[in-house]
């Protein structure tokens, strides 16, 4: 068994051993740790898709001396190692790019808890993407709830705290509807691991046994799934958490966290129940139609919104809207697209908060529209990033969004029955996008007499270098798209 | 509302949780921000005086009354309906004590028959978490840690404000030196620690294990600290000796299960003697993976309690 | 409605336990009843659990001298499940405990409600 | 591919480089212009010149594909003869403008940027031009949008920023119609790389069924692109927009950008639906009835306009639904007439609005009654206003007469019930209505009248920069009028191929 086998075990318990280590440092020692770990991790997810690539096929990898049905295992396939790739680069880059923020926001004595959340949150996003087995799933998902809790409440306001409690409450109704429906399925087929439970599961949907509790199951695990990744109407936490914990927080959350579950999610749709079950069954009708309604309230929110961060946050709940539109229309095509829209989402939203936050750096420090009038003169680097996230988000070509925009279309044309609600909803809420984002770029270039001083690019090389990535990722998936999407198709094909 | 209340706001206080015991009286020291600017404050407390006038007292505003009734009888109708959702999903799985159900699979039976051989631990669930499951257990174990984080986060207070805000006397609101609970706590007390050091190092030859263990030690600091406080218990395990023993325990139990994993995926036998059935001594890795997490969860007990009761160790 | 209702009556209380724990954590205004639904919510899932492990006639999992019979012991998983879930729902009730701590600490109540109107007033 | 790729390429280059280069390099006050001015000049002849070489190339039947958008759909250029047309047309209003401003913009502020967004617009519309398939059309088309944003916000007062909004917002909710119709067209074509073919490409095996479907998508992408043409229920924008810019940008802005709505509109009808799919159903009846509504209520509104630059701009409205209407039409005749009128129009109104410019800059007057006299003050400018405005009105044998006329032809010809007859009408009184509002100025300036006192006249001829762009389009409009064979029978050859 080839050594790179190994790398998913290790990459998890590295960051675990992170996490644990950090508790013991200072603030600065947990950093550099912190920063070292995230790229032997990012290293490692790269080798484990390599790896897939030239191999061609997913490995399964023991946890411990018992093989299938009695220990647990891991598995990583093109799209686990990808997926762990772009989420520790994503991560690196926020990270490094709000730094400065941090030290202004966090009170130097919990710098190191904060990175604590950082590894475990990082661990558990890998062992989401990796797991074989369903109840390791539900306690990373755990670890990641309480650590993502950890990162909303890190800058105590009391914004941050009432939006830390939101964001249990409605997590914890989520783990529970979740822990019931991975009791009920163990009952029903008497196994944890994914293959297994698969196998069984399509026993029991031949012989038509068990029916009913079968479908109850599958509604439990995509609401709870639903729920915990913030669709529709279960968003109510996610302005107050994303629009005022640091800025890092922010991005880290708003592209990673309810990415984890989605891609959970996705695992289950494909390994634990079987795409044909699922989709018999028409549990995924009502993922589609919150997922149609997310996309207008969310984008009527965002217009709302007179603070831009919150703003980008109500238009995530938009973008997660989009993703579960892609599941509920249940082609493979249409899950293809999702994926990428994942990736695309990742990508653009943790730029907009990040350049946001330039951008409110040079207004004073105040994020009403009012203020930031005039602020992509002053902070020119990131009044360019900002400008590129919202043409990616309206859709111009060129750009990742027009990308995930054209898929979903193409997706939903090939799908008779739901086509035109489609259509007609992503026409809609691509003009609001439009309506908000341009208004937000025509104000920032729109020349005042200001008394904020001018921020210099020279004075934030991390920052303006982690913007230049962060476009430049944007831009790549605009532009390869198809190789992109190549691997997403070679991923799901090892899924099933 | 100064004037007697009905029955029926006496109802209504208790079911919103309105009344407020004691509202200056919080054992823990105030936030920063709350302290800085006093105006707000005194706004704050305006506007909440207003508000109780007008917005929350039900007896006038009849918008709120309407919406209150809607969504209690929207959240009884929720209730009800998921509950007879899966009412119907229960009527239709197995039969519960049946043998023949299809969780009695071959995973249980190999668990109970080979369990012996395989992990050498008498007590089967403790070697189904502990060695054929461990993966989850370390994650488990490792909620319990970042749980600690977090609640450090919201209410670790630093030392010096410990002691500058007169929250060092942390017994302020409790009859000094309780002569009858520190007698019993004296005798108490070791029985108490003798307790969970057997149960945490016979997790795999009878019930009981890590987890139970540390909790019983942890009960037992815990009864400690109420009966002499927290200046005699910093003598012998102040945040130092906390930090040392929990990260050390974790760390230790990081490294074994690493090599366990390495080991079995790899394919090598690896060198930890099973030892005879039964004997304390046996059992491979499960007892001091035992001991390590009874540590850590004693540690995290003890860590819950003290935050909450004055913001530190 | 299926057959097995009755003889299934531990899961139907702990299905009973678990909705209206739900609808606790979900509706109540305020945050410690919100915690004490949580907690029924969890319980119930393990009260669910241990009736799936239960076999009627079978004694816990626990090797008594060498007799490794599978018709002697019930099913060892569940429990296992159960332990785990324990641990992950202490944790996160001090967690949820701590942030109302912190809540009141700053507002002075406990309702969800109010406090989300005092940050409307609080601006920021 | 070097030779469809050089124009796109080379004065985006040179637009960037402007504005990525520091101010301070032409802060100097006259040298400091010319290299500026010496910069633009180089990039707008170079651009023109291969633009130009492209005429004398054979249309190239197969398709540059530069890259893959997605697996399905690659960026990719090809040449035609509509896309020649339009491309020489853009080179020629662009240069000629283009040396207009040098003078215009002498003293206006952030000369660096107008002239940077002015020629990465120029490489843009080329990219217009070139455009293989609908994608790529679409592309260049929001880049369009974005990039002629500056030159509207270019004065920065509050009316240009309302103005810059509205124009933003109408025109991406016209680009979204047509991301609508892209979407839904992938499906029904022959090649679902959406790629233009002469007389539609639509597979009439797919379209079985879906009929409804496809002609409210046509009707969805035609009201896309008849918001950049102005067409009449969107058509708000373009008043504000166009006068708000300095006087050359509106005249590229008014005389250009909206044929590139034209454009849309013929590769989306003629390119892709195919005529036969359209002709006769509620989708053509719906579209003559706006373009003609907007033809008359263009031209009242110009009637009732003083405002100088904004009584043009409605003309412009009025003009450009000429040519929808010689379009929706859907015969040869109506066809032929529709690209004569654009190429016309895009040279007269670039004339026009140079005029309103030199005039503003150099009396001030915005004010269409405050023109008494100014025939004597600058006569050469007026004489050639005076001559383009003939070409407007279509008095024989000036340019305008000519594409009228075909139009007329065509109208006649389709023998559409109803429109047959009202469609000359109507042209016919928005063609006097047109020398209502022109006319007057010419008139009032050269014959004040009898209670004007020419003792305070004085020369105001605006410079050679001015005067000379002005002359030559005065002479092209008359001259294509009176020769417009050749130019003639190339389009009705292309559209022939088209139907």
């Amino acid at each position: 068994m080839n050594f790179i086998c190994n790398f998913p075990c290790f990459s998890i318990v590295l960051c675990i051993f992170g996490g644990i280590i950090s508790s013991a440092l200072k603030g600065r020692a947990a950093k550099y740790l912190n920063a070292f770990i995230l790229a032997v991790v990012a290293v490692m997810s790269a080798c484990v898709l390599g790896y897939t690539l030239q191999t061609g096929e997913s490995f399964t990898y023991v946890m411990g001396r018992f093989p299938a049905p009695w220990g647990n295992e891991i598995r990583a396939g093109v799209l686990e190692g990808g997926m762990a790739l772009f989420f520790s680069l994503i991560m690196i880059l926020s990270l490094f790019a709000g730094r400065e923020k941090l030290n202004e926001e966090v009170d130097p004595e919990k710098m190191n808890l904060y990175f604590i959340m950082i590894n475990l949150l990082l661990s558990s996003l890998l062992a989401l993407v990796y797991t074989n087995d369903l109840f390791t799933a539900y306690v990373f998902v755990e670890i990641n709830t309480i650590s993502a809790c950890g990162l909303i409440m890190i800058r105590q306001t009391g914004r941050t705290i009432e939006a830390a409690t939101r964001y249990m409450i409605m997590s914890l109704l989520g783990s529970g509807m979740l822990l019931m429906g991975i009791c009920m399925l163990y009952d029903m087929t008497g196994h944890l691991l994914m293959e297994n439970i698969h196998a069984n599961v399509q026993i029991l949907a031949e012989s038509g046994q068990y029916h009913i509790p079968l479908m109850v199951t599958i509604g439990m695990i995509c609401v709870g799934l639903a729920i915990k990744s913030a669709l529709f109407p279960f968003h109510t936490w996610l302005p107050d958490a994303y629009g005022y914990s640091t800025v890092s927080s922010a991005a880290i959350l708003s592209s990673l966290v309810s990415k984890g579950y989605i891609f959970l999610l996705l695992k289950i749709i494909y390994r634990v129940v079987g795409f044909d079950v699922i989709y018999g069954s028409r549990v995924t009708d009502i993922l589609f139609v919150f997922g149609l309604a997310g996309m207008i309230m969310g984008s009527l929110s965002a217009i709302k919104e007179n603070d831009i961060r919150r703003m980008i946050a109500f238009s995530s709940v938009a973008q997660i809207g989009y993703i579960y539109m892609g599941f509920g229309l249940g082609t493979q095509v249409a899950v293809v697209a999702s994926v990428f829209h994942i990736l695309s989402h990742a990508a653009t939203k943790s730029l907009l908060f990040i350049s946001a936050s330039g951008l409110v750096d040079a207004s004073g420090g105040s994020k009403k529209f009012i203020d930031l009038t005039g602020s992509g003169y002053r902070n020119k680097i990131a009044g360019v990033a900002f400008s590129v996230g919202a043409l990616s988000m309206v859709g111009l070509p060129l750009f990742s969004g027009f990308i995930s925009k054209l898929l979903f279309a193409q997706a939903a044309v090939r799908n008779s029955g739901k086509m035109l609600p489609t259509l007609i909803v992503l026409a809609i809420s691509t003009i609001l996008n439009a309506i908000y984002f341009m208004k937000t770029v025509i104000r920032i270039y729109t020349p005042v007499e200001s008394e904020y001083p001018v921020i210099p690019v020279k004075r934030h090389k991390v920052f303006g270098l982690a913007m230049v990535c962060f476009i430049a990722l944007n831009v790549f998936l605009g532009l390869c798209s198809d190789l992109v999407i190549r691997l997403i198709e070679t991923g799901l094909s090892m899924f099933a | 509302m100064s004037e007697k209340k009905t029955h029926k706001q006496k109802f209504s206080e208790w079911f919103y949780g309105e009344n407020d015991p004691f509202v200056a009286a919080m054992p823990v020291q105030e936030q920063k921000e709350h302290q800085v600017d006093e105006k707000t404050l005194q706004e704050y407390e305006k506007e909440r005086a207003e508000r109780h006038e007008k917005v929350f007292d039900i007896a006038h505003n009849g918008k709120i009354r309407a919406f209150r009734r809607s969504y209690r009888v929207l959240g009884v109708m929720m209730c009800l309906l998921m509950i007879s959702i899966l009412l119907l999903a229960v009527s239709y799985l197995p039969r519960t004590g049946n043998p023949a159900n299809p969780d009695n699979n071959e995973v249980s039976r190999v668990y109970i028959e080979n369990g012996l051989q395989d992990t050498g631990a008498v007590n089967v669930v403790a070697g189904m978490i502990l060695s054929y499951r461990a993966f989850d257990t370390f994650g488990e174990t490792n909620v319990l840690f970042i749980a600690t984080c977090c609640v450090m986060i919201l209410l670790m207070l630093d030392e010096k404000a410990l002691h500058t805000s007169g929250l060092s006397n942390d017994r302020f609101y409790e009859p000094k030196n309780d002569w009858i609970l520190q007698k019993i706590a004296k005798i108490l007390v070791p029985i108490i620690f003798v307790f969970g050091i057997y149960v945490m190092l016979n997790g795999h030859i009878s019930p009981g294990g890590g987890f139970s263990g540390g909790a019983i030690l942890g009960a037992g600091m815990i009864l400690y600290v109420n009966a002499f406080g927290f200046k005699k218990t910093q003598k012998f395990f102040n945040e130092t000796v906390y930090k040392v023993i929990k990260v050390g325990a974790l760390c230790i139990y990081g490294v074994l299960i690493t090599y366990f994993f390495f080991m079995g995926a790899n394919g090598l036998n690896n060198h930890i003697p099973l030892g005879i059935p039964g004997h304390i001594l046996s059992a491979g890795l499960i007892l001091p993976i035992d001991v390590l997490v009874g540590l850590e969860v004693a540690c995290t007990m003890y860590a819950f309690y003290a935050l909450f009761r004055r913001g530190g160790l | 409605m299926g057959a097995n209702l009755l003889s299934n009556y531990g899961e139907a209380v702990a299905m009973i336990l678990f909705g209206i724990g739900f609808s606790n954590l979900l509706f109540q205004r305020n945050l410690i009843k919100k915690i004490i639904g949580m907690n029924i919510m969890d319980t119930a899932i393990y009260l669910f659990l241990a009736e799936k492990g239960y076999i009627a006639g079978r004694i816990a999992p626990i090797i008594i001298d060498g007799d490794q019979s599978v018709e002697r012991y019930i099913n060892p998983i569940p429990s296992g499940l159960v332990l785990t879930g324990i641990v992950v729902s202490v944790s996160v009730t001090a967690l949820m405990l701590s942030l109302t701590i912190r809540l009141y600490q700053r507002y002075h109540t406990v309702d969800l409600d109010k406090i989300s109107t005092m940050l409307q007033k609080e601006g920021r | 591919m070097s030779v469809l790729l050089l124009p796109i390429l080379l004065p985006v280059l040179f637009g960037i480089v402007l504005l990525i280069c520091p101010e301070k390099w032409f802060a100097k006050k006259d040298t400091g212009r010319k290299k500026l001015c010496i910069l633009a000049a180089t990039a707008l002849v170079l651009t023109g010149l291969l633009v130009v070489r492209t005429l004398f190339l054979k249309d190239v039947g197969e398709y540059y594909i530069l890259f893959y958008l997605t697996r399905k759909l690659p960026v990719q250029f090809h040449l035609d003869g509509i896309g020649k047309i339009f491309a020489t047309v853009i080179s020629v209003v662009w240069l000629l403008a283009g040396i207009f401003s040098f003078e215009y913009t002498k003293h206006e502020h952030k000369e660096k940027r107008y002239y940077g967004f002015y020629l990465i617009l120029y490489g843009v519309l080329n990219g217009l031009c070139f455009a293989g398939n609908l994608v790529t059309f679409y592309l260049f088309y929001e880049l369009m949008t974005l990039v002629s944003m500056p030159l509207v916000l270019h004065e920065q007062t509050r009316e240009a920023l309302i103005a810059g909004l509205k124009y933003l917002f109408y025109s991406f909710a016209g680009a979204y119609m047509v991301l609508f119709g892209l979407f839904c067209l992938s499906r029904f074509c022959l090649s679902n790389t959406l790629t233009f073919g002469a007389g539609g490409i639509l597979d009439p095996t797919l379209v079985e069924g879906h009929e409804t479907l496809l002609l409210v998508t046509a009707f969805l992408m035609i009201l896309g692109f008849g918001v950049k043409a102005g067409m009449f229920p969107m058509h708000a924008w373009l008043t504000a927009a166009h006068p708000i810019a300095p006087a050359p940008a509106s005249a590229v802005l008014s005389g250009v950008i909206v044929k590139a709505g034209v454009l849309g509109v013929i590769r989306v009808v003629y390119y892709l639906f195919g005529t036969q799919f359209l002709r006769g159903t509620w989708v053509q009846y719906t579209w003559l009835t706006l373009a003609l509504l907007t033809v008359l209520m263009g031209s009242m509104m110009a009637y009732l306009e003083k405002g100088f630059k904004k009584r043009l701009a409605y003309s412009t409205v009025s003009q450009v639904s000429y040519i929808l209407f010689g379009l929706a039409l859907m015969e040869p005749a109506g066809f032929t007439g529709a690209v004569l009128h654009s190429v016309f129009h895009a040279i007269i109104k670039c004339a026009l609005f140079l005029t309103a410019g030199a005039v503003i800059y150099k009396t001030g007057k915005k004010n269409v009654d405050d023109y008494r006299g100014i025939g004597k003050e600058m006569p050469i400018t007026i004489w050639s206003f005076t001559f383009i405005s003939l070409a407007l009105i279509g008095i024989p044998p000036a340019s305008g007469f000519i594409s009228k006329w075909y139009l007329a032809a065509g109208a006649l010809e389709s023998g559409i019930r109803g429109f047959a007859y009202a469609g000359p009408v109507i042209l016919l009184i928005s063609a006097l209505l047109t020398a209502g509002y022109l006319l007057p100025i010419t008139v009032r300036g050269f014959l004040p009248g009898a209670d004007f006192d020419y003792t305070k006249l004085e020369k105001k001829e605006p410079s050679a920069l001015m005067t000379v762009p002005l002359v030559i389009l005065a002479v092209l409009a008359v001259l294509l009028g009176m020769f417009p064979n050749g130019l003639a029978q190339m389009i009705s050859r292309i559209a022939a191929a088209v139907m």
